[in-house]
């Protein structure tokens, strides 16, 4: 009854060196168990394209361009993987944001509010729209599409009505443009801020492993944790220096330094990723999303899950509609219009969340965001007309896609490809 | 048979659409005993189990547990009672592994965070003690599992918990020869720890192995409830294909 | 494809353009982009011209692209006044000149507002209506209206132009109210579905306004279905090949040409003068609701068209003949004496 | 060895008479069997409702309109149902009939060439499109959610080019104009279409009865099959009647009889519902949607199928593209644009059919194509602003939807809800 | 065993990711033989079938038949050579009903149009046949069958149609005393009319019951190829828990 009972036939004992590490993961990888790699594949291919094609891509200037643009579809799509987990869809994300945003702007503008209470009006707002969804869906029985293709109508007009018929709200309040209009850290900011992450990561990678070697447990050696946290180091560093560089054209007015929305971003991805990860909570909904006949007989409050998901998918949105009212220092009848829904739901797709649920990532939520934000940017600086742009646009995402497909493609051809 | 039933199942009912499945089933379950569970294939035996179990609703009948009516409307009911079902059909999330399977619903934690560590090791144990020798890693994910390592998953995951009836519905159909041996023993030590512990098997030597009492289902139908002592072997094998076996059976009373 | 080269950026003056899309009206990429690059062009000026394809996000990546890239004037076109604004913001910040070409961003800070004057375009289209009216002698007409998209400043420019001609005439009892709607995205299939709803809820409409040609166009197709074409007046605007053709061929009342050729040299001579670090010389101010300002502006007059003057259209080179003079209707060319 | 071995517990037995058959229903119903009960359903009450609120709602007139309204997008939403039952989706197939009708529209108007040739190259377009889509799925493992996103920013591209930059395009040929401008069946062809239907309808169940009896199996009883028939008979005969009333408003002109649409529409269904439920492909479409890697197994070539559907969906989109470039005797860069895409989605959800596959029907999806379309139109009768209009359409879509979903509760509680 | 077998395996490897399931593995079978294929829970058994089925690609590996080198890259190759498989994890499209499962992917039709009378005709018969009385009706959707009944549906579907090699996966399993009865004598019935057929089971009763050969499977390792006769109950269940038994096994020669 003893743990060696039984054998590990993957060799990967506490402390193997970096040598049979870098085996066993190309065996991995090989076997179709890649992670965000594909992603970041695609990811890459794109950025080097761009660049080629038109070397303004790769200024300093740009690069915050990038961040500022995607920001608001990659939190939408960070909360619509909780509920593609599950299997479910919000078609409605999109003008949910669009709603809260009016929220903010009208509470800020009309009524004078102060900026925390319009914040709180807002995400109040999106809590509020997710549980609603939730329980149409959970308690009723109504199929996800159509309670959110209802929602997604009915918020078109809602923010219509909120907007009074098409006028727009300035959103002046220099607390909210600080998030992702003009908030920026003076670079030393930024470099403390980068040290603390680095530190942090080590911290908890080296923590961890120590844990389970105790236990007498299976874990990374320490060669693999420290060239992840090299890579990443040197990642994060390459991009905190860019920042830092001056990116004004304008001599009166300095702009340096990593804008404030990367801050909350990574405090977004790393809620996401713990609650998913490393609380019963997150592990449920994996379990509902997978099984979830299974999930029910275990014990699980399905509907509660199910509901939960709805309102943090609404309440990431409203986030979203946040940092797009601060992005556009407006709100208009369009926020979380035209093709937000859809490239959220894309970003996360692209990321390798499946639509039948059960599997997916946060941070590949993240990574697909980047995909569609640098194909819009990159497609921005080229000048083709409307017609050959939208053309080229879905040419270039199907391309970014089909990297990931082709590495991918082992996968199915190994394993079991039961959807 | 003057002892309380811990669990008793009076006149219970059950059609799906215009298929009736069980009908007027009384069934009791004794705390420190065996019961065995046999009938032919779709006699409405996991369609009881399921009714017990709270995951189907009833079309009409009684709960009773130490004798008190109870009402189950849910996994979540009878697990309160501290019902513990392996069900046929298995109900383990694919895209888990093994140990977050084990531990689903009840996860072991720190504050808000899960103790992955210490669930892994209880994991390792558990499984071990059913003898299973060819699982690379307990976290696997189970779709990668063999047919019978599925099967030592989900009892595992029963047995992990202390309940008062565990219910096990064909548990060996796919183990091999030493893993049958380890789980007929864990339903033994089971029962002599005081649990009520139902088995459904087709495996006649399993069943005269460590059932106390024998329950045939037929068609839908109780056929008997009878002492394993009382009975033969070729007398329960003909209440499970005929309903009747000389005295026993239906239309005759024990 | 408009382009000079990027690098020197700092010596040549350097103008940006955003067109709002492509869909509501063909005009922004047959026309605008067109004479505005000839005019860039002819002056010497580094300048680009991009499309945001009615995407609001796309729009201010545009600008900030353009922004980066440091041009020294940004002229837009807004997709509504809240992006619009944002930019407009954003531009002046980096120290870039700013002019609202078409459309007036509300509660924005554009230098300068170049375009015809829409409420004098609803005016005309008023006009128009009542003229139809009168012509064919009708008596106590319901009039239903077809606005544009709500979200256009433009649309309620226009409406706030012909509900100045037709309000009075509505309280005077002399016509009747009808059904008034606005067209999200000015939406031809959508207008189509409105007016057939329109007219199953009121059957005795008698004239019709329609903010535009595309409008004008739906609303005729579901009178050609109850052969009451060229029986009740519809108006329009933008003088398309297909509203004169309409026009020619008696379904549609009017339509109002604006001609962009003028509405682009007048845009681009100031821009080019703001790139070169001169002064721009305007004609007009236009008081801006929202912002509580006045915008100096360059206002151009819409013209009227009917069946009479369709040739001058034609003949200004605005539209080609052989676009308009196609199949059944080269006799009509003829009868109104376009070659 | 003989069948009476397999004892018939639902004691349905040839000629069992109307009563046990009955019994039987609602038993079926009661167990969540409902068939296409709950979309009509929902369907009568909006129905109702409208009526009531507007008496316009239900003249001769407007039920024409709501025929020419709808029946593009039902057309599209039967397409899709091949490719939802797959488990995929097909974002592009509004787009797609864009593309289609752009096609018809430049064939016929700028290069002048006759209606059946451009017929023939809009519906070529579509088939070629799907099986592109088709192929980058299949062969590539794209998931189709990419894949048809892709080609949904690509189409409005093509659309745009096709258009030469926004022009509209009118299409004046009479032929193309009968599909769903001012094609009508006389008053006597209209009659004489609903005789040939009622009878074919009769013939065919009588028929099956007749072959199932004969070889000893379980069959209708003849009353099932009479109530069956005139139920149908009714409707349809009271939808004909109605037609055939006059309903111009001009005296100089007549308008009366049956719309050529309906008998495409009817022609379309049966075609689709042949294929789905009597031919092999049909079979292995539902096999593989409800089991691919079983469906793999046996032999089925899966690839193929999914290509296949794929190639039926977007040439379904092509139709639907003409239909409606018919409706507008034009076609416009937005054309196929807007909402199109999700209300002929939604259309098949609200009829039942599940988006992970293997689940759906035809027929529904032409009820929920027609629960969308009398939304829609009788939206247009009521004077709502536009921001009203919005919340009111999704308000009723939901409550036609909860109907529905009500009606099919106790499914759920009967059943394994595994999805 | 000098005859030649109809279907000889060489050397096959397979792993997944970094686990190796299958390790130079031989293994024949023989027309008009049943060949029993035995092993631990998670030996590779079903791991083995599946690469001989085309479900699984090899990495290594001959695949022989009729002593010619062939090629199987998919189900279809397999089906092709006149393989029929019944998996242990059956591989049923829940949404279809039983006749559209049996005959899924070898529809019988009257020219385009399925011919559903005579299937549905065809289905009742062969399931009668295998001794199911309780299934309400062949057009009840496999989802709701109990699971002795989906795994008769399954074994029915494969013996449906005419084959060179037929391949049990555990088919007992989930079976009740008399259809394992009727099912073991299927078996033998196939064999007798010359058919090569392979029954996986844990149950050593039915393996000496029925087979003409035994093959051991050890940690995915081929132990042992015998003659039934040759050996005893208790030394083949001792091939399969350690590997090896006196002079058979790993490392021995036979
Ligand atoms: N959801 C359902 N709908 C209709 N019939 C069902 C449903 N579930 C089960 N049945 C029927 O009920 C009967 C009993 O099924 P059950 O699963 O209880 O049998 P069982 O005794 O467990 O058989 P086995 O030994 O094969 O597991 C079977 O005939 C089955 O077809
Ligand atoms: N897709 C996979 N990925 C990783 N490991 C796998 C995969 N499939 C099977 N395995 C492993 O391969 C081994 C052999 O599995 P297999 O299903 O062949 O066993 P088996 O002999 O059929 O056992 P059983 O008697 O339990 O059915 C098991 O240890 C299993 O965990
Ligand atoms: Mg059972
Ligand atoms: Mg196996």
């Amino acid at each position: 009854m003893s743990l060696s009972m039984l054998e590990d036939r993957t060799a990967r004992r506490p402390s193997a060196g970096l040598g049979p590490y870098t085996r066993d993961y190309l065996a991995r990888v090989r076997g179709g168990n890649m992670g965000a790699l594909p992603a970041v594949l695609g990811l890459l291919t794109l950025v080097v394209a761009f660049s080629v094609a038109r070397p303004e891509f790769v200024t300093a200037g740009n690069l915050a361009n990038l961040l500022h643009q995607g920001a608001a579809v990659t939190v939408i799509a960070m909360g619509l993987v909780f509920v593609l987990l599950l299997g479910e869809i919000d078609l409605s994300a999109g003008f949910a944001s669009g709603v809260c945003a009016s929220v903010l702007a009208v509470l800020l503008t009309n009524y004078g509010f102060p900026w925390y209470f319009a914040v709180l009006g807002a995400v109040a707002t999106g809590a509020a729209i997710g549980l609603v969804i939730g329980l149409l869906v959970a308690k009723l029985g109504i199929p996800s599409f159509v309670v959110t293709l209802a929602a997604f109508l009915a918020f078109q007009g809602a923010v219509l009505l909120l907007m009074k018929g098409g006028t727009i709200v300035a959103v002046d309040d220099p607390a909210i443009k600080k998030i992702n209009f003009d908030g920026r850290f003076t670079p030393l900011q930024g470099w403390v801020l980068y040290g603390i992450t680095i530190a942090a990561m080590l911290a908890l990678h080296l923590w961890k492993r120590h844990s389970r070697v105790r236990h007498g447990l299976t874990a990374d050696p320490i060669s693999v944790i420290a060239l992840r946290v090299v890579t990443v180091a040197v990642l994060l560093g390459a991009a905190v220096w860019t920042l830092n560089l001056e990116r004004s054209k304008n001599d009166a007015i300095s702009q340096r330094g990593v804008p404030m929305i990367v801050a909350i971003l990574g405090l977004l991805l790393w809620l996401c990723t713990f609650v998913l990860n490393r609380t019963a909570f997150g592990r449920h909904v994996y379990a509902v999303g997978g099984n979830r006949e299974a999930s029910r007989r275990a014990g699980i409050h399905v509907d509660a899950i199910r509901i939960a998901a709805f309102v943090i998918c609404s309440t990431m949105a409203a986030v979203g509609g946040i940092v797009a009212a601060s992005r556009d220092a407006s709100v208009n009848p369009n926020t979380g219009g035209s093709n937000v829904l859809l490239y959220a739901v894309g970003a996360a797709v692209i990321g390798g969340t499946s639509l039948f649920g059960g599997k997916g990532r946060v941070l590949n939520a993240v990574l697909g965001g980047a995909v569609v934000a640098v194909i819009e940017n990159g497609m921005g600086l080229m000048e083709y007309s409307p017609g050959t742009k939208y053309i080229v646009t879905g040419v270039v995402l199907l391309l970014a896609a089909g990297i990931d497909a082709l590495t991918r493609r082992r996968a199915a051809r190994v394993g079991i490809s039961l959807h | 048979m003057t002892e309380r039933p811990l669990l008793e199942i009076r006149g219970l009912s059950k059609s799906f659409g215009p298929v009736q499945v069980l009908r007027d089933v009384d069934f009791s379950v004794y705390a420190g005993q065996v019961t065995a569970l046999v009938g032919d294939n779709g006699a409405g035996k996991s369609t009881l189990v399921k009714c017990v179990g709270g995951i189907y609703s009833i079309d009409s009948g009684e709960y009773l547990f130490e004798g008190r009516p109870v009402s189950v409307h849910g996994p979540r009911d009878a697990a309160a009672l501290g019902v513990e079902i392996v069900y046929q059909d298995l109900a383990l999330c694919d895209n888990l592994d093994i140990v977050q399977n084990m531990f689903l619903g009840r996860e072991i934690r720190r504050g808000l965070v899960l103790d992955d560590i210490t669930m892994e090791q209880k994991a390792a144990e558990t499984l071990a003690g059913l003898s299973v020798r060819t699982v690379a890693s307990v976290r696997q994910p189970v779709s990668s599992l063999s047919g019978g390592q599925r099967q030592t998953v989900a009892i595992a995951k029963a047995v992990l918990w202390n309940n008062r009836i565990v219910i096990l519905d064909e548990p060996n159909a796919a183990l091999g020869v030493a893993q049958t041996a380890q789980v007929l023993e864990l339903v033994r030590r089971l029962a002599d720890r005081g649990l009520a512990v139902v088995l459904i098997s087709h495996n006649m030597n399993d069943v005269f192995a460590v059932a106390d009492r024998i329950a045939a289902l037929y068609l839908g139908q109780m056929a008997a409830e009878v002492r394993a002592t009382d009975v033969t072997h070729s007398q329960v094998v003909e209440l499970i294909t005929t309903g009747r076996s000389g005295p026993l059976g239906l239309g005759a009373t024990l | 494809a408009c382009t000079a080269n990027v690098s020197g950026a700092g010596s040549r003056p350097r103008i940006g353009v955003i067109l709002p899309d492509s869909k509501s009206s063909a005009r922004w990429e047959t026309a605008d982009r067109k004479y505005l690059a000839a005019a860039f062009k002819a002056a010497g000026v580094d300048y680009e011209i991009q499309n945001a394809q009615n995407d609001k996000s796309a729009f201010t990546t545009l600008a900030e692209q353009m922004i980066t890239q440091g041009v020294d004037v940004l002229m837009i076109v807004n997709l509504d006044s809240g992006t619009g604004k944002a930019v407009l913001d954003k531009a002046r910040n980096a120290g870039v000149a700013t002019i609202d070409y078409d459309r007036l961003t509300l509660g924005g800070s554009a230098r300068y507002y170049v375009s015809f004057d829409n409420a004098a375009v609803g005016t005309l289209q008023g006009q128009g209506l009542v003229k139809c009216l009168t012509d064919a002698k009708a008596t106590r007409p319901v009039i239903a209206e077809l606005n544009g998209s709500q979200t256009d400043n433009n649309s309620t420019l226009f409406k706030e132009g012909y509900d100045g001609v037709l309000g009075p005439k509505f309280t005077s009892g002399e016509y009747q109210k009808g059904p008034d709607q606005w067209i999200e995205e000015w939406d031809n299939t959508r207008a189509g579905t409105a007016f057939e709803q329109m007219m199953t809820a009121q059957p005795d409409i008698g004239g019709v306004i329609a903010a535009n040609d595309g409008l004008a166009n739906a609303a005729i197709n579901v009178l050609k279905k109850q052969g009451l074409n060229g029986h009740i007046p519809v108006t329009g605007q933008d003088a398309t090949a297909q509203g004169l053709q309409n026009i020619l061929a008696g379904d549609q009342c009017m339509t109002v040409y604006k001609d962009v050729r003028r509405e682009a040299a007048a845009a681009a001579k100031l821009a080019i003068a703001l790139a070169k670090g001169e002064t721009g010389v305007t004609t007009a101010k236009v008081y801006d609701r929202v912002g509580k300002r006045d915008v100096d502006a360059i206002l151009l007059d819409p013209k009227a068209i009917t069946r009479q003057n369709v040739r001058d259209v034609i003949d200004d080179g605005y539209v080609a003949a052989d676009e308009v003079c196609t199949g059944e209707f080269a006799a009509r060319c003829a009868a109104a004496g376009i070659k």
